[in-house]
Formats: C-alpha cells, sequence, structure tokens
C-alpha cells in the first residue's frame, strides 16, 4: 500500500470512541454530578465497589472510558492543527501516549478493585 | 508574461473567526478537551475507589463540592454539543438503504435520538437501583 | 510565437470534441492529440442538454423507422446516406458510453430506460433524467483523463486555420490567461466548436456559443451550409430562456394556451388525448411546434408575462412523484427562475432560438474542402438535420461523428500528407496574431462590443425569426452588412494581457457578424418555407427549386456569395410532412403497400 | 418594472496593474428578478469592460460562475439579487490564487481531479455485442447524488482544510472517486486508493462539512468522504486478517 495512511487505526477508535461519547457520555456525566447529589447513595463505596467488581462491567467501563480517551486524543491532535499548531508528529506524539497511558492505567485500576 | 497569480493570506491559527459555520465547527472539535478531561477524572476515579472506602469517599466529596459540579456541568454541556453534533452528521457517514430506497436522513437522526433517549433512561435506572 | 507541434489539433473539448479526440487515442496512441478548448471542457454547452440522446433500443423500434423519422422531421433536406449511417452507429455509441460509465435512467429490470420525443415514432431517447448532456459531458471527459496522448490546452481561444495550397496545416490560439498567441501545427485540424445561438437575444445558448469554429472554416474557404435553418424550442423560459426539455412533453406534459385549450390540435398535431401519442401533439417536431405559438400570438390566445408573450406547459397531472424522478432539474429550474412550481401550476414557456441545423459543410465523412480539416457536433452540416433536427438526435451526432472524424483523421494523416512549408505557416501565425492584437490595442475606435452585439441580436430576432419575408430579411442584410462594416471601428478600454475578456468577447462578436450574415443571406435566397425557415410571403415547399442545400461561401468585402448543392436521396421520396392523426394515416397506407408489394417482390 | 439600483463592490486585481487586489464599488440598475451574474454582465457591458469573470450557461449546470457573494462561495447565475439588500459584495472564490478580477487560477483542482482516475475501470472490456451493463434503479441511486457535482470549486472554497493544507485532494475529487468506487460496472476501488486513502486523500478532511453546506447541486461531499474513511477503515484492518502487511 505505497503511500496509504496508517490513520484508519487511530481514526477507527476515534468514531469509535465519538459514537459511544456522545450516548453515553451526557448521561455519564449527569449520574455524576447531579444525581449523586441527589441520589448519595449511588456513589457509596459499597455501590461502587460492587458494581466495578463485576466482570462484565469492568470490561465495559474499560471499554467506554478507553474509547472516549483515543476520541479526545485524535479529536485534539486536529483541533491543534486547527488552531495553528503545525508540529503534527509532536502533537501525536503526546496526545496518544497520554491516552494510551490512562487506558492502561483504567484497565490497571480496575483489576485492582 | 505578466501572469502574477495573486495568493490571498490564510491565517493559519485564526481563519475560524471569518465565518459562522467554522465557529461551530470548532465548538464541536473542543468538545474532545472536555470529554477527555471528564475520562481522566473517572481514571483518577476508579484509582481512589481502589485505594479503599476513604480514598473514595474523598473523591466523591470533591466532585460533588461547588467546583466539581461547576467542572462537570461545563463538562456536560460540551458532551451535549458533541451528541447534537454527532447524531446530526450520523446519515452522511452511514447512510442506509433499507429495499433499495434510501432511509431519508431525518428518520436516522430521529432514531438516534430515540435509542439516546432509551440508553440514559437505562443507565439512569442502574443508578438509581 | 510558441509553437506547439502535434499531429492532430481538436479545437472545441464539447461532446464532439472529446468523442473525437478518444477516438484517436484508442485507435493510435502514438498519435499526438492537441484538445484545444476556449473554456474548461466541462463547461462546453453539451453540459446544458437535458432530454436525451436516440439511438434504436427497444424491440419494437427499427432501424428504419428511426430513419423514417429523422428524414421526414428534416422536412427530406437531410442527406439520406449520412442519416443511414447515423442510425446504425447509433445505438452501439450509446452503448459504448454506457460502459464508460454514463449513468442513464434504467428500467425496473436494470435494462436503459428510453423515453418519446418530438418527431420519434418510438421511445427510443436514452436518458439521464433530465441531465442526459451533462452526464454524457463528464462522462466523455472523465473517460479522456486515462489517455496521456490527449494533452489538453484549456482556455485557449483558437482563431485561424493554417492552410497551404488547399491542405491543413494547423491552427492558431490565444492562450487566455496570458494572452499569448500560440501556432499549432498540426496535420489535422477537426474543428468541434459547436453552435451559434448566441447571435439571437433569447436563446437556450450558453455565452460560450458564438459560433467561432463556423467564422473561422467559413474564413478559409469552408462554405456554410442550410445557414437558414434556426431552430426554435417551443418551451423556454421567458426572459431567460432557460429550456424546459422537450422531455417534459415525452412525459406527458400538455401545452395549452390561455384559455386553458390544447391549442396544437389547432395545426394539424391533433386529435387531443389525454396521454401523450407519438408524433402528435405535444409529441410533434419543435418546427411545427414554435409555429404554432406564433399563430397563437396572432390570435391573442397568449399568456402576458413580464417578459412578453407566453403559452403555458402543464404538467400537473403528472404527479409530483414522476416529476421528481424524472423531471426535477426541470422543476428546480422553473421554481428558481420562474417562480412556479410545475407540480403545482402550469408554466409559462415561449419558443427560444435553440439550435443551427447549419454548419461548416462536412461530406459523409466529417471531411471538409479543406485537406485534414473535419467538423463534427453543432457546428457542422453532415447533414442529417435538415431543415429541422429531431430533439435528441444532436448529442448522438457528436459521437457516432466524433469517432469518424477522429478515425478519419488518423486515415488522413497515414496516407501520407504534404510537406509544410513551416516559414509561411508561421508567417500566418503573425498575421493571426497581428489581427488579435490589433482590436487589443486600437485607441482610435467609436464602437462598443456589446452596442454592436445588441444590435446585431436584435436584428437577427426581427429579421431572421420563426416568420420571415423578403423585406425582414433583406433588412436584416443591410444590417448586418453595416455592423460588419462597424465592427472595424471596435474599441476595447481593456487592454491587460491576462485573461481579457472583452477581447476575446470582441473576436467572438466578430464571429458572430459573419454567422449571422450567412444565416440572412441564405435565408432571402431560399423563397420557399422548409422545416423551421418559415417564408411569410413564400408559403410553401418548392421542391422543384429548393430540394437542395444552400452553401455560403465567405466574401471578405462583400456579402457571401450563396450557391447549391444537391441532396442525397436514397430510400426516401420527399412526401407531405404530415404528424397526428393524418400523419398516422399516412404511415398505415404506406405500410399497406409495402407489404402489397413484398409478395411480387419475392416471386421475382 | 421598476428597477432596483444596486451597490456592487468587486474585488479587482489586474495582474498587469495592480500589486495586489483592491475593492471598487459600481453603481447599476438591476431587474428585480436578476441574479447576479446579469448584474455583473450589465457592469461589463454598460460601465466597464474590463471587469473579468467566468461564465457560460446561466442555468446553474456548466459550474464556471462561482464566486464568493457576501462571503459565501455560490454559482453567481444562481444567486438572485432579491434576496440582498442594495449592496452586495462580490468576491473570486477563497483558497484558490487569483488570476485576474473573480478568475481563479483552477490548474491545482484539475490534477487533483485527475489523480483520482475518475473513470469506469472495468474487470473486464465489454464488447458492444454484449451489450449495456445491467444496473438496477437501485444500484444507480447508489452512487448517483455523487455524480452530480459540476466541478464549480465552491466546495474547495468553503473548506477550510482545504486552505490549511495545500496538498489535500479535497472535497468534490473525493466525491467523485466514491460516486466511481460506487458504480456496479467499476472495480477500480484498490487502485484509487492510493489518493483516496493516502494521507492527502479522506484523512486531511476533518469533516467540517462546509462542503455540503455549500454545495449548489446538493452532491454532498462530506458524505462521501467520511463513507470512503469507513471503507478504507474496514480496507485496512481485512488487509492484516488476510495478511496484507504489503
Ligand atoms: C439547453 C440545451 C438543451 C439541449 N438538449 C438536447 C437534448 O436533449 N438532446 C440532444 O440531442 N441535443 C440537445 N441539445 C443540443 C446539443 O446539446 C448540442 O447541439 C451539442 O451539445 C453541441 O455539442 P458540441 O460538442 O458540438 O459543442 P459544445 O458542447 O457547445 O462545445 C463547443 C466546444 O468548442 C469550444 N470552442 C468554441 N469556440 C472556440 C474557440 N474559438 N476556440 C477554442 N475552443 C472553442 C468550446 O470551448 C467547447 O468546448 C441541447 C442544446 C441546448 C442548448
Ligand atoms: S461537490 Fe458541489 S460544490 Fe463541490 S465542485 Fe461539485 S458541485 Fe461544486
Ligand atoms: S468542508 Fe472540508 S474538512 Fe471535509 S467535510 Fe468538507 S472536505
Ligand atoms: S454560468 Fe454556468 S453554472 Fe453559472
Amino acid at each position: 500500500m505505497p503511500g496509504r495512511s496508517h490513520k484508519p487505526i487511530v481514526w477507527g477508535l476515534f468514531a469509535g470512541g465519538g459514537t459511544v461519547a456522545a450516548f453515553l457520555a451526557p448521561v455519564m456525566i449527569l449520574v455524576t454530578s447531579l444525581f449523586a447529589l441527589a441520589v448519595p447513595s449511588a456513589l457509596s463505596y459499597e455501590t461502587m465497589s460492587a458494581f466495578a467488581g463485576n466482570w462484565l462491567i469492568k470490561l465495559i467501563l474499560f471499554g467506554v472510558i478507553g474509547l472516549q480517551l483515543w476520541h479526545a486524543a485524535h479529536r485534539l491532535r486536529i483541533t491543534a492543527h486547527d488552531f495553528g499548531v503545525r508540529a503534527d508528529t509532536a502533537v501525536s506524539w503526546i496526545v496518544y501516549p497520554v491516552a494510551g497511558v490512562l487506558t492502561i492505567l483504567t484497565a490497571l485500576f480496575l483489576l485492582m478493585i | 508574461m505578466s501572469r502574477r497569480p495573486y495568493n490571498r493570506p490564510v491565517s493559519k491559527s485564526k481563519w475560524w473567526t471569518t465565518q459562522l459555520r467554522y465557529q461551530h465547527y470548532m465548538l464541536r472539535e473542543v468538545t474532545c478537551i472536555f470529554i477527555g478531561a471528564y475520562m481522566a477524572m473517572l481514571v483518577w476515579g476508579l484509582m481512589r475507589l481502589s485505594q479503599g472506602p476513604e480514598a473514595w469517599e474523598a473523591y466523591v466529596a470533591g466532585i460533588l463540592s461547588p467546583i466539581g459540579i461547576i467542572f462537570q456541568l461545563i463538562c456536560l454541556g460540551f458532551a451535549l454539543v458533541n451528541t447534537i453534533s454527532w447524531f446530526n452528521v450520523t446519515p452522511k457517514a452511514m447512510p442506509l438503504v433499507v429495499g433499495g430506497e434510501r432511509v431519508p436522513g431525518r428518520t436516522i437522526v430521529v432514531a438516534h435520538y430515540a435509542v439516546w433517549g432509551v440508553v440514559s433512561v437505562f443507565v439512569l435506572a442502574i443508578a438509581g437501583l | 510565437m510558441e509553437i506547439i507541434n502535434t499531429d492532430i489539433a481538436i479545437v472545441g473539448a464539447g461532446g464532439a470534441g472529446l468523442r473525437a479526440a478518444i477516438a484517436v487515442a484508442q485507435a493510435d496512441p502514438s498519435l499526438n492529440v492537441a484538445l484545444i478548448s476556449k473554456v474548461y471542457p466541462m463547461r462546453s454547452h453539451t453540459c446544458a442538454a437535458e432530454g436525451g440522446a436516440a439511438g434504436v433500443a427497444g424491440a419494437n423500434d427499427s432501424m428504419e423507422y428511426h430513419f423514417n423519422d429523422t428524414v421526414s422531421g428534416a422536412d427530406w433536406l437531410a442527406d439520406q446516406d449520412a442519416v443511414e449511417f447515423f442510425i446504425e452507429e447509433a445505438p452501439k455509441e450509446l452503448t459504448l458510453i454506457e460502459h464508460w460509465g454514463c449513468p442513464w435512467s434504467r428500467t425496473k429490470d436494470g435494462k436503459v430506460a428510453v423515453r418519446p420525443f418530438g418527431g420519434m415514432k418510438m421511445e427510443r431517447t436514452w436518458y439521464a433524467a433530465d441531465k442526459s448532456g451533462f452526464h454524457i459531458l463528464h462522462t466523455l471527459f472523465q473517460t479522456s483523463l486515462q489517455f496521456p496522448s490527449i494533452r489538453r490546452y484549456d482556455e485557449f481561444f483558437s482563431t485561424d486555420l493554417i492552410v497551404q495550397d488547399g491542405v491543413c496545416q494547423g491552427v492558431t490560439a490565444m492562450e487566455i490567461r496570458t494572452g499569448e498567441m500560440k501556432l499549432f501545427k498540426a496535420k489535422s485540424v477537426i474543428i468541434c466548436t459547436g453552435g451559434a445561438g448566441r447571435i439571437y437575444p433569447f436563446t437556450t445558448n450558453g455565452a460560450i456559443k458564438t459560433g467561432d469554429g463556423m467564422a473561422m472554416a467559413y474564413k478559409a474557404g469552408i462554405p456554410l451550409k442550410d445557414m437558414e435553418f434556426v431552430q426554435y424550442h417551443p418551451t423556454g423560459l421567458p426572459g431567460t430562456g432557460i429550456l424546459l426539455t422537450e422531455g417534459c412533453r415525452g412525459e406527458g406534459g400538455y401545452m395549452i394556451n390561455k384559455d386553458g385549450y390544447r391549442y396544437l390540435q389547432d395545426y394539424g398535431l391533433g386529435p387531443a388525448k389525454p396521454e401523450p401519442v407519438k408524433k402528435a401533439m405535444e409529441l410533434g417536431p419543435r418546427d411545427r411546434l414554435s409555429q404554432a405559438f406564433w399563430h397563437e400570438m396572432q390570435k391573442g390566445r397568449v399568456v402576458e408575462t413580464r417578459y412578453g408573450e407566453a403559452v403555458l406547459l402543464d404538467m400537473r397531472h403528472l404527479g409530483e412523484k414522476l416529476i421528481n424522478e424524472r423531471l426535477p432539474f426541470v422543476r428546480d429550474l422553473a421554481k428558481s427562475y420562474m417562480g412556479v412550481d410545475v407540480v403545482d401550476e402550469p408554466c409559462p414557456v415561449r419558443p427560444v432560438v435553440h439550435y443551427m441545423m447549419g454548419g461548416i459543410h462536412t461530406d459523409i465523412n466529417t471531411a471538409t474542402s479543406i485537406k485534414g480539416v473535419y467538423a463534427v457536433g453543432e457546428c457542422a452540416c453532415v447533414t442529417i438535420n435538415g431543415a429541422n433536427r429531431l430533439g435528441s438526435n444532436s448529442l448522438t451526432e457528436l459521437l457516432v461523428f466524433g469517432k469518424k472524424a477522429g478515425h478519419e483523421a488518423i486515415g488522413y494523416i497515414q496516407g501520407g500528407t504534404a510537406p509544410r512549408d513551416e516559414a509561411d505557416a508561421e508567417k500566418q501565425g503573425e498575421a493571426a496574431e497581428a489581427r488579435v492584437k490589433g482590436i487589443l490595442n486600437r485607441t482610435d475606435g467609436k464602437e462598443s462590443v456589446s452596442v454592436i452585439r445588441r444590435e446585431l441580436n436584435d436584428i437577427m430576432e426581427y429579421g431572421c425569426g420563426i416568420y420571415r419575408d423578403a423585406n425582414l430579411l433583406t433588412e436584416a442584410c443591410n444590417k448586418i452588412a453595416e455592423l460588419r462594416d462597424r465592427f472595424k471601428d471596435v474599441q476595447i478600454k481593456d487592454k491587460s494581457a491576462v485573461f481579457n475578456t472583452a477581447l476575446t468577447q470582441a473576436l467572438e462578436l466578430e464571429a458572430m457578424i459573419e454567422v449571422s450574415q450567412s444565416v440572412a443571406q441564405s435565408g432571402l435566397a431560399r423563397t420557399e418555407s422548409r422545416g423551421a425557415h418559415q417564408r411569410l410571403d413564400y408559403p410553401a415547399r418548392d421542391d422543384a427549386k429548393f430540394l437542395c442545400h444552400s452553401m455560403a461561401h465567405y466574401n471578405p468585402n462583400a456579402e457571401p456569395r450563396i450557391d447549391y448543392l444537391d441532396v442525397v436521396i436514397t430510400k426516401s421520396q420527399p412526401q407531405e410532412r404530415l404528424y397526428g392523426a393524418a400523419g398516422e394515416a399516412m404511415a398505415k397506407k404506406a405500410e399497406q403497400e409495402k407489404q402489397e408489394k413484398q409478395p411480387v417482390a419475392a416471386a421475382e | 418594472m421598476a428597477e432596483r439600483k444596486m451597490q456592487v463592490e468587486v474585488l479587482r486585481y489586474d495582474p498587469d496593474r495592480d500589486t495586489e487586489p483592491r475593492y471598487q464599488t459600481y453603481e447599476v440598475g438591476c431587474d428585480p428578478d436578476w441574479v447576479v451574474l446579469d448584474a455583473l454582465t450589465k457592469i461589463k457591458d454598460e460601465i466597464d469592460d474590463s471587469l473579468s469573470f467566468r461564465w457560460s450557461c446561466h442555468m446553474a449546470v456548466c459550474g464556471s460562475c462561482g464566486m464568493t457573494v457576501n462571503g459565501e462561495p455560490v454559482l453567481s447565475c444562481k444567486t438572485f439579487i432579491r434576496d440582498f439588500p442594495d449592496k452586495i459584495k462580490v468576491e473570486p472564490l477563497d483558497n484558490f490564487p487569483i488570476e485576474r478580477d473573480l478568475v481563479v487560477v483552477m490548474d491545482d483542482f484539475i490534477e487533483k481531479f485527475e489523480a483520482v482516475k475518475p473513470y469506469i475501470i472495468p474487470k473486464e472490456p465489454r464488447s458492444i455485442e454484449q451489450g449495456t451493463y445491467l444496473q438496477t434503479p437501485a444500484q444507480l441511486k447508489a452512487y448517483k447524488q455523487y455524480s452530480m457535482c459540476i466541478n464549480c470549486l465552491c466546495c474547495y472554497a468553503a473548506c477550510p482544510q482545504v486552505a490549511l493544507n495545500d496538498d489535500f485532494i479535497g472535497p468534490a475529487a473525493l466525491a467523485l472517486a466514491h460516486r466511481y468506487n460506487l458504480d456496479t460496472r467499476d472495480v477500480g476501488r484498490s487502485a484509487r486508493e492510493d489518493v483516496v486513502a493516502a494521507h492527502e486523500g479522506v484523512w486531511e478532511c476533518s469533516f467540517v462539512g462546509a462542503c455540503s453546506q455549500v454545495c449548489p447541486k446538493d452532491v454532498d461531499p462530506a458524505a462521501a468522504i467520511q463513507q470512503s474513511k469507513i471503507a478504507s477503515t474496514t480496507d485496512y484492518f481485512t488487509s492484516f486478517i488476510t495478511g496484507g502487511s504489503k
């Protein structure tokens, strides 16, 4: 594939993450903010550790958070470009590794719960 | 040779100030900062959760403090921008053909909003249990 | 002056020019083709054609039918050998561009769909909704991109043929963006510069259709043939002249007058049936429909619009679904430019100058009287359109004869060409350059391009309209002679070398004057009425005197000399030209006679 | 019918005289039904024959007359003065070098257009005797919209990524590639992918969507590009699975 871009890797994650964010980000934020204020038990340690202790939930949380991180990272790269930051390679070397590290941490913490 | 094509300069950083539609686009693009920040907040939360009840409670106190709430509400605003802009363009990215006829874009968009509503209610229901 | 050496120079990159270029590139990739066009190829006016392209397709149709329709449509002024070749090749060419990607509209089972058209006995017009010419042009242009032997010279304005002892040696063209004249040394030149509708004020033709190529050939000594036959299309939007395709009527639209009456039945085209009947009523030929409008106007049965009198094209009964599917562009055009949604209201329309039947005289092989010069498309007259072209024959003509010209040019080159006197060719090139520079640099002129053009337009409409007579035509001839003289004194204010459109407009006007003169003079000389040429003072067709082509020969200092050339008649003897019920009765009779004759023939 | 006085402010540039573009205002009486192009033609005929612009069909199909009117890239033959106040501003299309006045240099676009191989690449040659291909109305519909482009360049003028990256193939050319990829008669997709799926191809598009908003023919190039991205992504991963480390 002469000259073909490798963007599909990150773009696929970006598109997937964008879709997840579109469907879930607002309600997730709602739960951890206003909803939690109204229903304090929702975020109690017991509820949460039981919730995140479930293997299926672990997997879902990993996917949901990881994809949105990649979505944000890729879009940030483009946004930087749009704001006139022309060092695309440098930007990539920041945003993707950060997303990568956070994704790995997500997995680690989930395993530790 | 008297040809001398003239290139009008374009600002690499401020081009988007010239048109409303570009500003809409930039608004959509910057949503990523807030979604990213919120995700980082969640990752932080997972760490605190893994560290035991005290750590977790401190974390919850933080995110429910006035600053935490304000931060999250801002994130919510941008997340909504992302949702709306994302749904509105899905028919472009994935046109649907049923029985040889192109499904009208509006139908696809409306369907997305409907699913979104159901999903959100479902998540709230789980959280409320 | 820069010299560009090539084998074949094609002037014009519309349907005809592109088809010719591809034909050469496919048949002999070793030959260099220079494709010269004053606009980018996809801007050529072929893109405006809406209705479709004719070629026998259905099992119910036959070559004979298409032949008869074309010849009678032409009022027997078509050369029948050319028509025969044309209809035989037509379906092949239309199939070929299907292979090249033309998005023809389809039937349910995936075959190419055909629609009825005016003056055609069967439905045989292939169409791509109502953007047929657009899709043909873009298909051809895009297909041409794969051939490296085709070199394009986009936005080069061609001015003069280079001829030595009756042999073509090239062509000159000005690069519009630098203003520099280039000399294309070529063994063969194919002229494909399109029509000249812009000599009239009210036309469906785009700004580029100014007859440049016709004038270029004419001045080089090639006669212009049958120029008096100018087609009016019956359904143009008042004001802008934007065309509503004949497809509107092909799909079943009605022409009504101010009383809501389908007036065509009063002009030998009836009876009026609710459904479309081929070769009757709204599906009659264009000359008849446009003439009927004129009579309605005399009778005061037309509607008044802001832009003059009009009749109405009523498509309401076709329904929104069909209109959206087959005529979406028409709906859009009528809505935008006329403020009429054809789904709900009848749309005002009036006849509008549309097509030049005449053009550069060629033989059946597209060859002209100058060796190596060929001409194809609307600028040429090969002659399949005679006194009246049938709608949708022209797009096919571009393809059939475009290919033919390409192959003929190759054959001519392979047969060996006369050596070129290089110094003389360059001298001719310099003369062309000097002429153009003369116009550009003139500072003491008193005439302006736009004024002369307007006067020319006005006199053409007045003197060479749907109906003419000796007085009108004489007036036109005199006025044109005056304008031709005044043009010598024309001055443009724009002196820039770069993209000087004032200059190109002046060159176009020069061509328009020449072409107009040939139209008016040929019209004055033809003292009969035939097809699109209707004389109030000679209302009858006169086969004894005028079953022949008029040929206008250029004269630099006076009006052209007109002489005549016999029409080629092979199978179809001239008859009365009948449409509607009368036409059908005649066709039945002919069919019967043929059947009666056949057993005799078999017995022999 | 009452004439309407219009102030038409035009960006002028004559390389023979000007070092850089300047504005010139004309006052011209217009018929209320006119389009912007009619006003320009009248200026050229009656006031200033040096005003240069391209046009031909006057019916929104030849694509010559793209210009910027009050900031929007439009076809001037389909932009009605009735939709504007008494003053309008006409400029050449953005993102192209100005040759002169309202005429822009198109060379770069033509190169990109040619680069996507916009013609049928058949599986095997087909003879005339074999007749036409079969293509159902549904198969036709799948690509028809993308075949309606008149190359007016409005989308290039509207797209900021075209402005920011010279090499970006751009909306119309990518939409055209997609048109052929979707055509049942064509198997040229992989040949086109070298350009379409390259960095300068679809990946340079950040889905601003301005191209589709301004397109006068509803081609929706933004949609074509997104679909191409999805297809290229699928390709990319399947080529790994099928051992394509080519
Ligand atoms: C609105 C409209 C609708 C029509 N609908 C139909 C229809 O449905 N069916 C049908 O069969 N016919 C139709 N016709 C007629 C048909 O479209 C034309 O006759 C045909 O397209 C002419 O093609 P062409 O190749 O001869 O010329 P064009 O397409 O006009 O091309 C002329 C070419 O010559 C070039 N040229 C001209 N002068 C010069 C010069 N001086 N130097 C360099 N280049 C030059 C131009 O740049 C252009 O590339 C229609 C015509 C119009 C106006
Ligand atoms: S896609 Fe639309 S805007 Fe772009 S060139 Fe084609 S017709 Fe014009
Ligand atoms: S505006 Fe440009 S960035 Fe993409 S969606 Fe259209 S090509
Ligand atoms: S003049 Fe042809 S598109 Fe406007």
